[in-house]
């Protein structure tokens, strides 16, 4: 049943995939000018000797004569058969070395806010709904406000200043000068932990502020719900029937927000990451933006976009397991 | 009730108007719910504060935007005093800065001098053109009362919030960019009402073909992250485009991710009010699809338009300061409230001229305001729960 | 308190219910006294909006936070045994231990919707075991097979495989089968049905009523049915309520109610009714006026305003007192005040 | 009795809708629900029809088919209208059939969600009146008055939105709606089924009053055969989308032809606890409307069944003047109607 299910997702995704390359392709190609001519100069610019023979390898490689159809055909053949992402004339790199660099600490750091996202959220959002109007909501329902309000820039810039004012160190980047070309150590990460917590919460609080709400509301909801006062009628103790039912319920929509929650994390770790100058795709994306290096930033955005449709159907999933009503086909009533 | 309608009456008495419950319309009913949210209740006076300063920026603020003090550059807040030295009161009053170099650091700084520089209302400052008109006026809401013939820009000078690197001052500047960042998330909402109205109200009157395909194109945008995507489509933008155009596609931009959540309710809410009693009551009545529409199903979701609408706004402001912040939006010479923050990107900057994050005061504040009236509203949109 | 008699399980003293809102106290249930006998079945029947749910809501204490309760619900007979001192559950902690032990396991309650009230993502097995691994038997398997039984006992086929269903994949005359089943899995002294019909189609409730008095026969159970159906209160009741506005304001056996009833109410409401057997295409005697709003209201009968036989300056002053009219037979009514002994 | 009806308002021929069934990306249609499958029947000028049958069973979607709120899959209705002509409403072009809809209205089951809470009670009412250009404001005001007064509301709460009035006040403004245009024949749809005893008899008068005072010809569809054995002259029992019986009420209710109207009637509680009921226990549920059993629908319920039933879909017969089943052994039973009516 479930792998039918799994199956059938898995189906439907193929068209929304290609319909997304299709459209990051059109971005990419957004900007003035066509890549090679963009790369000629950036190579006569910086003085470098322009090789007729190197142009015209790529000219074929990437089909970069043909029409634009073909051109995506290309790209996408490139891809999917040699995982070839194109060239970074930026850094005179394939995007594919580039993103083996920094892809890696861009995903960890997204997943680990997600989890203390959650670890935040879910317990906060149950103790506000169940001590309603209490001094802890009202703490938390003002602090879900402000997270709201404050950009995740903002946030970055400002919980630097007041670390540096506070300590007298600049936390910025992932490690300290004296560690950021030394292989990896322990030293190396005890010197890490403090920052990448740092940026962990900073890009875990705009996201928990909007869950705690709607985790808060869900569950408000739940408690009042005929299924609650039947548990009670069976006589069971009130701790256990909380975590057995509504929480339970309240917990099953926040499953499946991980489609809508992980492309905001994503976003958040970028625009974090760019102002803390952190070793990861973020600064990396933004330069190649501002300098139009367009292959480098189409792939970012499509292997983010991959992701985050990844993630929509693994929480999909998830909630086909948690709810037995999707699994069993339909929500009757 | 309108008055109107009483007069047209002649027996008044067959009205019944002792209780007000019973004659209250959906806009009432909705007031008194709102009322009710205190936080709301403060949001909304402050944010009509804020947008008439910020529209009026050059009559409330005491310089100009792009003004420079040439001799009075990274200044710190001057301080407001009331009372002087020897403690007569005077007025609201500031010293006259004098550089002054430190002997070991050589770091310039101001410091007070003397000389006492009377603030005032209503007074004579920097010229400039009535909402961008030709019509010259001088007169500044508040500011320093240059002595008689003096003209502005010389050392009667006072910074509210200081200066920056440039020597232009900040407050003035907050103001300025105040009214490019909270008319743009107005534009750009009022691009999402149209793409999102239009989109949603065809797809789900029209279902079908139209709906699908629709619905297609939301689960497209909703799959690629909204940040890196408003990034690119912002780069895209050429460089040598006038500041003009570029706002208003900036605008478009942001609302090319927002329309699709407005679609959502819009395509549901018409699907569901298409089953309601009342609907099928107004057809059965013999109303035209025309009035069927306009008369009985705008009116009962409008409040759940104005519920999104108001709930998207927070996240353009917030998404355009990020974005012009990062220098991919909106670019200097034209001032946003992001652009004014691209001064302090260090944590040297920072620590040198704190007072160049004024901005973001601005910014968590309307913000939040929105966000408190968004959430009032939600409250308020269905009365009749 | 001591038991009025040797068949009584469970009594109501004077109790009200009373909710404390923003726009004023809402008297939900206002002194109501009955008591429970073995082995019988007490109707309470009234409109919408006349307190019947909120009375057995109250037995159950699981009333909302602002819902005050005072008088005495007194339970004489715990777990099949004579308690030496009567429970006053009206003054037991809501979330304590002893109504705990109470709830699901001496009293068990059938509700109104069964697909409300089943979680919509637990097996109705895991649901129905919960009751007995707190009440019966702790052991997990033999927990399920008592389960299987419940099932089978109320007419579900297949048991062995119905236990790890979903509540959406039975329909809705099953669910309340099933919702009978965990009422009566740990063979409760008292079962209290509110409305447990009316979202039924005919059929169907015909045979879930044809269910409940099999088992409480059975079982020797005593019954709270709680209906608006005066139709089903004749089929299913030894014993008859009928409340207006919080109170009770006839109660008797079901025969007197039907064949000789008092209250000017009790009148109305059967002759409104809309049986097939009467006279063909005539019109109704209804009831003038509606039903008042349970808040703030003027010290008088709650039905004045309605009835065609008040009484000016008597009925408008004061509340009525209960008379005991015959034995067994209570009304509460001026016509009454002078003619039998007044009740409790 | 008969005879004073000869001249049917509404006749529905063969009428069908099926709601398709989608699935998959694309939409596809996989199979129907049947809601409303082959009626035939009419309904006479002045006479009040009841339809009864269980949730599910096609007797709303019925009465909307045939007042075109929803478009029928196929066949056919015929209004018979002010001129005396048989008019088809199911290929009438919309504009027409606005103007028809003066003659034609609809009463409906949730006060709550039939009114729309943001107009006033002068608006809601006066709405079919302004669709209609009938009479200019002032005209329209004083005509509402007098509308309420007929349905007994207080014309002095005329300003008054709906959110002001009980369940009852609130069906009698629906009433008073459906009423302003002077339709002929009116849809109730469990009109009065949300609403407390008493106020239900309130209700129920009030639509028999008006009838008798307008000659309005009902089609009340209802689940309560109490309400129905009241107001009713004709009753058509329904079962899955199938008509399974129509007879005169008094007919239905005393000799019974189908078996599921039978066990329908047996069914019922009576407010009588000297005499409770011996009842017919139906097995199993109500079929599923989108996987009907082959053969007469009711067959896996039904106690007489024999194999021909489990094969073939009875035709729907006349098998004494005026009383049609659709059952393939109605000739060879004898049924019990509902106590007090049985001679």
């Amino acid at each position: 049943m479930l792998l039918n299910y799994i199956l059938k997702r898995l189906l439907q995704l193929i068209p929304l995939l290609i319909a997304v390359s299709i459209l990051i392709f059109i971005i990419i190609q957004l900007p003035p000018g066509d890549y090679l001519t963009t790369y000629i100069i950036q190579l006569e610019t910086s003085g470098l000797e322009v090789n007729q023979s190197e142009i015209i390898n790529l000219t074929k490689q990437y089909g970069l004569d043909k029409p634009m159809y073909q051109q995506y055909l290309y790209w996408m053949k490139n891809i999917i058969t040699k995982l070839d992402f194109g060239r970074s004339f930026q850094w005179n790199q394939t995007v594919l070395s580039l993103l083996q660099q920094r892809l890696p600490a861009t995903i960890s750091i997204s997943l680990l806010s997600l989890v203390v996202t959650w670890a935040i959220a879910i317990p906060v959002g149950i103790v506000s709904a169940t001590h309603q109007y209490s001094g802890f909501d009202y703490f938390f329902q003002f602090f879900g406000f402000i997270g709201m309000s404050c950009p995740a820039f903002l946030l970055a810039l400002a919980s630097v200043f007041i670390l540096f004012k506070l300590t007298g160190q600049s936390l910025t980047g992932l490690n300290s000068a004296a560690f950021v070309n030394a292989p990896m150590s322990w030293a190396k990460f005890v010197d890490m932990l403090p920052r990448l917590l740092l940026v962990i919460f900073i890009i875990a609080i705009s996201q928990t502020a909007g869950m705690i709400r709607s985790m808060r509301a869900m569950l408000l909801d739940e408690l009042q719900k005929q299924y609650v006062i039947t548990a009670r009628a069976k006589g069971v103790k009130e701790k256990k029937l909380l975590w057995k039912y509504p929480i339970r319920m309240a917990i099953n929509p926040q499953v499946s927000t991980i489609g809508w929650v992980l492309p905001g994390l994503i976003g958040g770790e970028m625009i974090v990451s760019t102002v803390l100058s952190l070793p990861t795709m973020g600064p990396l994306v933004k330069r190649a933006l501002t300098n139009q290096d367009m292959y480098l930033a189409g792939s970012y955005l499509l292997i983010v976009s991959v992701l985050t449709v990844i993630g929509t159907l693994i929480s999909d999933i998830l909630l086909a397991i948690v709810d037995p009503r999707i699994k069993f086909g339909g929500v009757s009533e | 009730m309108s008055d109107k309608k009483k007069k047209s009456n002649a027996n008044i008495d067959t009205v019944d108007s002792s209780s007000s419950y019973e004659v209250a319309s959906q806009y009432k009913l909705m007031w008194w719910k709102f009322k009710k949210h205190k936080a709301a209740m403060i949001a909304v006076p402050v944010l009509i504060i804020m947008y008439l300063i910020c529209m009026c920026c050059e009559f409330f603020a005491p310089a100009l935007p792009l003004e420079r003090y040439k001799d009075y550059k990274d200044t710190a807040p001057t301080r407001i005093h009331l009372w002087d030295d020897d403690g007569n009161f005077v007025g609201p009053f500031v010293y006259g800065l004098e550089r002054y170099t430190d002997p070991y650091t050589f770091r310039k700084s101001y410091v007070e001098s003397d000389q006492i520089i009377k603030l005032g209302f209503f007074v004579r400052g920097s010229e400039y053109g009535v909402f961008g008109s030709n019509l010259k006026w001088d007169v500044h809401f508040f500011g320093v009362k240059l002595p008689e013939g003096e003209e502005p820009g010389g050392h009667n000078v006072f910074f509210l919030m200081g200066t920056d690197s440039l020597g232009r001052d900040v407050f003035s500047r907050i103001l300025s960019g105040g009214r490019i960042s909270l008319s743009f998330c107005l534009v750009s909402v009022a691009f999402t009402v149209i793409i999102g109205l239009t989109l949603g109200g065809l797809s789900g009157y029209l279902g079908g073909v139209v709906d699908t395909i629709v619905q297609r194109a939301i689960d497209l945008i909703m799959s690629i992250p909204g940040i890196p995507m408003w990034m690119a489509l912002a780069a895209a933008l050429p460089s040598t485009m006038s500041n003009l155009k570029k706002y208003f596609l900036m605008s478009l931009i942001m609302s090319l991710i927002g329309w699709t959540g407005l679609a959502r309710v819009t395509r549901g809410k018409l699907l569901s009010l298409r089953e309601e009693d009342f609907v099928i009551a107004a057809r059965m009545c013999g109303s035209s699809h025309m009035r069927v529409i306009f008369k009985h199903m705008l009116p009962s979701f409008l409040s759940y338009i104005i519920v999104s609408v108001t709930g998207s706004i927070p996240g353009t402001i917030l998404g355009e300061t990020t974005l012009s912040f990062l220098g991919l939006g909106l670019q200097a010479p034209t001032v946003s409230w992001g652009t004014l923050l691209q001064d302090c990107q260090t944590v040297d900057s920072m620590a040198a001229t704190p007072w160049l994050m004024f901005p973001a005061l601005f910014i968590i504040v309307s913000v939040l305001c929105f966000c408190f009236m968004g959430d009032g509203l939600r409250d308020a949109a269905d009365p009749y729960k | 308190m001591k038991r009025p008699s040797e068949d009584v399980i469970l009594a109501m003293e004077d109790v009200k219910v009373h909710f404390d809102m923003d726009e004023g106290l809402l008297k939900a249930v206002d002194g109501v006294d009955f008591v429970i006998k073995k082995g019988r079945t007490l109707g309470i029947v009234g409109e919408s909006g006349c307190g019947k749910s909120v009375t057995t809501n109250a037995i159950f204490k699981i009333l909302p936070k602002y819902g005050l309760i005072s008088g005495n619900i007194w339970l004489y007979e715990k777990d099949g045994k004579e308690l030496e001192e009567p429970i006053n559950i009206a003054e037991l902690n809501p979330t304590g231990d002893v109504i705990r032990s109470i709830r699901g396991g001496n009293i068990s309650m059938i509700f109104q919707e069964p697909m409300k009230a089943f979680s919509p993502v637990h097996t109705i097995g895991n649901q129905i075991m919960e009751t007995i691994m707190l009440h019966v038997e702790p052991d997990k398997k033999k927990a399920r097979e008592i389960c299987v039984e419940a099932l089978r006992a109320v007419g579900i086929s297949n048991p062995e495989q119905r236990v790890d269903e979903y509540p959406h994949q039975l329909s809705g005359g099953m669910r309340q089968r099933a919702m009978i089943a965990m009422a009566l899995a740990s063979k409760p002294s008292i079962l209290i049905a509110d409305e447990p019909t009316t979202a039924l189609d005919v059929t169907i409730q015909a045979q879930v009523l044809d269910l409940i008095n099999n088992l409480k026969h059975e079982n020797n159970t005593s019954v709270i049915f709680i209906t608006h159906d005066l139709g089903v209160i004749a089929e299913m009741s030894d014993d008859v309520a009928v409340m207006y506005l919080g109170k009770i304001v006839e109660s008797c056996d079901v025969d007197t109610l039907f064949y000789n009833p008092q209250h000017p109410y009790t009148r109305a409401l059967l002759k409104s009714i809309p049986t097939a057997d009467k006279q063909h295409k005539g019109r109704f005697e209804s009831i003038r006026g509606t039903v008042p709003y349970a808040m703030n209201l003027p010290v008088q009968c709650g039905f004045c305003d309605r009835c065609d036989e008040a009484i000016k300056g008597v009925c408008d002053k004061g509340y009525p007192p209960n008379v005991e009219i015959e034995p067994g037979h209570f009304v509460r009514c001026f016509k009454f005040a002078d003619k039998g002994t007044e009740g409790k | 009795m008969e005879n004073k009806y000869t001249n049917p308002i509404i006749e529905v021929k063969n009428l069908k809708k099926y709601f398709p069934i989608t699935s998959g990306f694309f939409k596809k249609t996989v199979g129907y629900v049947k809601a409303v499958d082959n009626i035939d029947m009419y309904i006479n000028e002045g006479e009040t029809l009841a339809l009864v049958g269980e949730s599910g069973c096609g007797k709303t979607t019925l009465g909307r088919c045939i007042l075109q709120a929803i478009k029928p899959t196929s066949g056919s209705v015929l209004f018979n209208n002010k001129e005396n002509k048989q008019v088809e409403l199911t290929t009438m072009p919309y504009s027409q059939l606005r103007d028809t809809r003066r003659d034609m209205q609809m009463i409906f089951q949730d006060p709550y969600a039939s009114l729309d809470p943001r107009m006033t009670v002068l608006n809601i009412i006066s709405e079919p009146l302004i669709c209609h250009h009938l009479m200019g404001p002032a005209e329209r005001r004083e005509y509402v008055k007098e509308l309420m007064v007929t349905v007994g509301l207080n014309p002095r709460h005329l300003e008054r939105y709906p959110h002001a009035f009980s369940g009852g006040q609130r069906q009698r403004i629906g009433i008073a709606r459906a009423l302003a245009t002077k339709p002929r024949f009116v849809v109730c749809d469990e009109a009065v089924a949300a609403l407390d005893v008493s106020v239900q008899a309130q209700v129920l008068n009030l639509l028999m009053d008006l009838q008798e005072k307008m000659n309005l010809s009902y089609l009340f569809i209802s689940h309560d055969l109490g309400v129905v054995s009241h107001i009713s002259d004709r009753v058509g029992v329904m079962y899955v989308g199938h008509m399974v019986e129509l007879a005169d009420t008094v007919k239905l209710f005393a000799r019974p032809m189908h078996p599921y109207t039978e066990a329908l009637l047996s069914a019922k509680p009576v407010a009588d606890p000297r005499n409770k009921s011996r009842r017919i226990m139906l097995e199993g549920d109500v079929a599923n409307p989108a996987h009907l059993p082959s053969g007469c629908p009711f067959h896996p319920r039904c106690r007489y069944a024999k194999d021909i039933c489990k094969e073939q879909l009875p035709e729907w017969r006349e098998l004494e003047p005026g009383h049609y089943v659709a059952c393939h052994c109605a000739q060879d039973l004898q049924l019990h109607g509902m106590r007090g009516y049985e001679k």
